[in-house]
């Protein structure tokens, strides 16, 4: 199908002169340790990036940035190449400076210093956060070519941080009157959102300062964020500086105009948060090339809001036929699962799909499905299964089907 | 306390510098008024920059204003939402509560100067853009004491419903246990035609850059050359 | 303790100033998405530095630098700040010319590039890395004085690769008399470790190419490096050329030179190579201050080379009282895990200790123990339990015991 | 096949480009020879420059002669490894299979330029390195016919031991099943003395610097300050 191809193939009958002329860095002495404190990747990685899908937004402070799922391994997303969504664009807090407010319904009102909360007993959780618009582009058809921008909003970290619940109860918090607590960010925007207390509850909503092992990006709420797994991104405020307890929902902007889900009867469904099961293929995945025909693994990514990945199954003729993939261990919670299929490709044009089904037993509808029930204006929370037509040419594109 | 030596209590003027949200119940709210009249000079002054004069423009976010009847005044349900032709939504279609706007103005707008502008400021751009909408009249003054009359004019109060299952809790009205799609796990001859009924037209093939270059070099897959537009 | 506890404080009556004065980024409009299309830690975080020991090494390409563990969370590694061991420098490699040779005792001799092998059939899997030689310089008596120079010769990753059983079996590898494999890198000291076939077999070797969700950093091997679970780092060979199949071990410079371990009797123990079970406190460590009396979290992290941590115990009196600490799962095996304690510091001096149990049942010992079997030259796999001195002062010091 | 498309065989030619290791039964060693003289020609001209005119030096790393006598050539043991006061190993010290050497050597030096010197050569300064330590005579000639007689004469030749835990695997003489260090996880006053035994001594507080700019500035603790030395 390709030229590039023949790369594999000894080029001369001796060999590949690759091996038979020894490379420079064989015959030679390299770089020293530590030129790079802090290093970096490859030159040959510049490829490898987050962007911006153009005309998406008219600002650049008011955007998104996608990572690069076609390019990425296992679980964890490089901190470097994590998606980006900014409402009042992004700061660099410092972290001596920065203050979390618990107030409310609390018998004290209480302010944590970085510190402070550094101190206290901390947990770190491998888990997904995907913005709700994720996908959001291809409710009505095909409008992006490749996975980093069709479901690129989507990211998976180890993230360190305090329970919420812990300064909760250091606060005094009503817990039987205040179902609700309100998170707050620090920046321009000063992000507002409700979150459950019931979710607050279980232990899983964390005040978190680390990710991947070391801080918070700027980008990502240096040096504070909520993390709500399960739950669509904009919940996971950045630079929290308040929390407030609360007996109703605050019907914030991004709770009441925007990450409100159309409904075809009109109607606007409202404190939508969980992101329902899903998973992508990402590769091969679209506006890639396959080089040949022959053997290739399958590879993609499962996720779910409600818990666990229990079973990925994968199409290659567009949904009529399906085989269960592997599933990578560890499988946890509210986390990306990495899953891989064994094909052999024949040359012939293929549909390649993946659909997950999670430990609820809820399984990820098509286009079809999801549509019948939410229309197409949605905007938010698809969890569509996605189709990747391979055509002869070894060419992949993002495709619909009817 | 278990924690001995973290954290403090906030005294009362911390508390008020920060806890600034406003609720649908007008809880957080504070006290003062502002006219559509001086609202309209905050927003030519402060405002029309980026969102237009009336509240159209779509050069810096989308139309602010638009798209909302006398009729929905009537009914608190925005009838073009029910319109799958209608293009794009409005801010003041979707604004179901009227201490939404409020709070984000007060707490974001404008927007590279978020928090600059005084609590009667808040009040009257809030009143100019009800006006705009034909939700509140020319010499309507807004203020703590009528924003509950004027929730009640709001063209789509009644356009929300939280009976879904996409709420993580359990306190708010009607939200559902199960999930609205219902999907099988079919593994042989699925009922399915899969016949391509999407895909990017060819002239859009470098819309978003050359793929080569968004794709690594080395592995199973190479990135598409779509530096020139057409070629399959 | 300290004066800088005092932050925390309300500084004037009226409350603190870095609340009641809003910020600039709660005043302005902060940057825009893709400043960075690979972004990079906050400008806060720039003391969080791999180094290297003063006067360890005599040149910087054969050399190390160390990870920064006292400034660290949860068990994942910043690919920027994994510690790098170098015997003739690192190198920038193109994985477009890089090669993949496998001889010896096969069917066929084989060459693979790196298309052919990124597209086998993968498995991603974290484990830690630890240099042979990690403690090294601690088997006498305190040399260094915190604990990324102590224990930092250490990372864990996500590693995602092909088993090398694969392509030992691809090749036709006769597994019968082929006891033994030779891998060896493409740099100028084509680094050679014999690993044993047993390890192979189970599947647990693998021909890496990416770490945490990216390629191998250039530092660690790109584009190929061997993963050795449990196995001392010099094993896991870098810029990977060539494996071979053989009926005995090579004996190669680090095998036979180096990574041999002195015994009291004067012989060298040959073929050491499984990291045994080990942990650290690294917060608080050497060389960090206290701020004040008051709760703290102890942490630290443990890790096995011949499976997964079953107990850590922790100790604030130089070991004569331990407490069972928190052990965050999921708890991989061959793999660092994440531990906590909770403890309130009543600004006396401490002794703080950790010592882990692995699930087959062995216990770290102490230096003493340690040295009563292995004398104090063996330089390589010191797991002995480490002991920070928390002074009245608040400073934490590194000290060994009687 | 389970894998068609992937991989090819290799050439004869490119096995031999790569497949250079020798192993201690001297499996890949290549036919050659090369004299103590002609050694000590490479020696100064490509080697002396970093490890000494004698092998002594230890200012690019450790020497690489010194330390045996004719005495461990006769036990194949080097006496000064059973000394714990012996103050640093050679690598003549602690080699103990010729191969190593001769691989080693052709492999990986001159450190700046591996892989640049002919096979002549690698016989002949591995030679001159066994005659700096004595191990072979003034007018020796190595090769790959008596190669086997001096791994008989390295000092410490009898000096490596497998019998050990720390190898995953169970094909080699006398490795050991269980751990040799077996402590037990005593939980309550465990019989040890907590005495501080060795602590940095005062004058070396600043040796790895200032341990402030070590650690990050914010969190449950910071860096000592160690920029001046003395103060605790
Ligand atoms: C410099 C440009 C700029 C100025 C000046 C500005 N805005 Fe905005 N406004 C924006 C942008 C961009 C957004 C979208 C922010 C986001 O994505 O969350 C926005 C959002 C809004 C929204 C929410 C709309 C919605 O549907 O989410 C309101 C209401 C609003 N602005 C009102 C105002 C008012 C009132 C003023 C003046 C007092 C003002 N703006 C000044 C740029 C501006
Ligand atoms: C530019 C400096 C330099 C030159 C020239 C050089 N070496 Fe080395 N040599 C080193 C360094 C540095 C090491 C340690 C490498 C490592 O850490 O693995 C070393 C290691 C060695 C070792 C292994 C010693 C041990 O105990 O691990 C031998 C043997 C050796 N060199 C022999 C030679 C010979 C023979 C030559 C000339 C043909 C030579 N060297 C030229 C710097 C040099
Ligand atoms: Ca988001
Ligand atoms: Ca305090
Ligand atoms: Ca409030
Ligand atoms: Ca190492
Ligand atoms: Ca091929
Ligand atoms: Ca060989
Ligand atoms: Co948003
Ligand atoms: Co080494």
């Amino acid at each position: 199908a390709s030229g590039l191809a023949a790369a594999g193939a000894a080029a001369q009958p001796q060999g590949d002169p690759n091996i038979l002329e020894l490379p420079e860095h064989t015959r030679g002495l390299g770089q020293p340790v530590v030129t790079d404190g802090y290093g970096k990747p490859s030159q040959y990685e510049r490829n490898v990036q987050r962007r911006q899908s153009p005309g998406l937004t008219q600002t650049r402070q008011a955007s998104v940035s996608f990572a690069p799922l076609q390019s990425l391994f296992g679980i964890v997303t490089p901190s470097g190449l994590h998606f980006e969504r900014h409402h009042q664009g992004w700061w660099d807090v410092d972290p001596g400076k920065h203050r979390l407010m618990v107030n409310g319904l609390v018998k004290t009102p209480k302010v944590f210093t970085m510190d402070d909360l550094m101190r206290l007993p901390s947990v770190s959780r491998f888990h997904f956060i995907e913005c709700g618009a994720n996908t959001g582009m291809e409710w009505g058809n095909v409008a992006v070519p490749t996975c980093q921008y069709t479901h690129g909003m989507l990211s998976c970290s180890e993230f360190t941080g305090v329970p919420l619940i812990t300064v909760l109860q250091m606060a005094g918090a009503d817990l039987k009157k205040g179902r609700f607590l309100l998170a707050e960010g620090a920046d321009g925007s000063s992000m507002t959102r409700t979150i459950p207390m019931a979710l607050i509850e279980s232990g899983e909503v964390l005040l978190a300062y680390g990710q991947n092992g070391e801080m918070l990006r700027p980008e990502n709420g240096y040096p504070l964020r909520l993390v709500v797994p399960g739950v669509q991104g904009v919940s996971w405020v950045k630079y929290l500086r308040r929390v407030e307890v609360g007996d109703q929902p605050w019907a914030s902007k991004d709770e009441a105009i925007h990450y409100v889900d159309l409904m075809p009867d009109g109607r606007h469904r409202q404190y939508t948060s969980i992101q329902e099961c899903k998973s992508v293929v990402t590769t091969p995945s679209g506006g890639q090339v396959l080089l040949d025909k022959g053997f290739y693994s399958i590879n993609g990514l499962a996720w779910s809001g409600r818990g666990k990945v229990a079973k990925v199954d994968v199409s290659v003729d567009g949904g009529r036929n399906w085989r269960s993939a592997r599933l990578q261990d560890p499988v946890m919670s509210k986390c990306l699962t990495r899953f891989s299929l064994d094909w052999v490709w024949d040359g012939k044009p293929a549909i390649i799909q993946s659909r997950a089904t999670d430990d609820t037993g809820y399984v990820q509808p098509t286009q079809r499905q999801l549509r019948g029930v939410r229309g197409t204006r949605s905007i938010y929370h698809n969890n569509a299964i996605q189709s990747w037509l391979v055509q002869e040419s070894g060419e992949v594109k993002n495709v619909q089907l009817a | 306390q278990g924690f001995p030596g973290i954290g403090r209590a906030a005294t009362p003027a911390e508390v008020k510098a920060w806890d600034i949200d406003v609720r649908p119940d007008l809880q957080g709210l504070p006290g003062g008024s502002g006219s559509v009249a001086r609202g309209q000079q905050v927003w030519e002054g402060k405002c029309a920059s980026c969102h237009g004069v009336f509240g159209e423009s779509n050069e810096v976010f989308n139309p602010l204003v638009g798209g909302t009847t006398a009729d929905d005044i009537r009914t608190g349900r925005v009838a073009n939402l029910q319109r799958p032709d209608y293009p794009g939504r409005t801010t003041l279609m979707k604004l179901s509560t009227v201490s939404t706007l409020w709070d984000y103005i007060n707490r974001a707008m404008p927007w590279n100067q978020p928090k600059s502008l005084s609590v009667e400021e808040v009040y009257a751009v809030t009143a100019y853009m009800l006006n705009l909408g034909g939700i509140v009249a020319d010499d309507f003054v807004l203020s703590d004491a009528n924003m509950a009359q004027v929730q009640q004019r709001l063209p789509n109060r009644n356009g929300m419903t939280t009976a879904h299952a996409l709420w993580p809790g359990r306190d708010l009205p009607g939200v559902a246990g199960a999930p609205d799609v219902k999907a099988a796990a079919c593994m042989r001859n699925c009922a399915v035609e899969p016949r391509v009924a999407s895909i990017l037209p060819d002239f859009a093939r470098n819309a978003h850059g050359n793929l080569a270059d968004q794709n690594r070099p080395v592995g199973p897959q190479r990135g598409a050359v779509t530096a020139t537009a057409a070629a399959t």
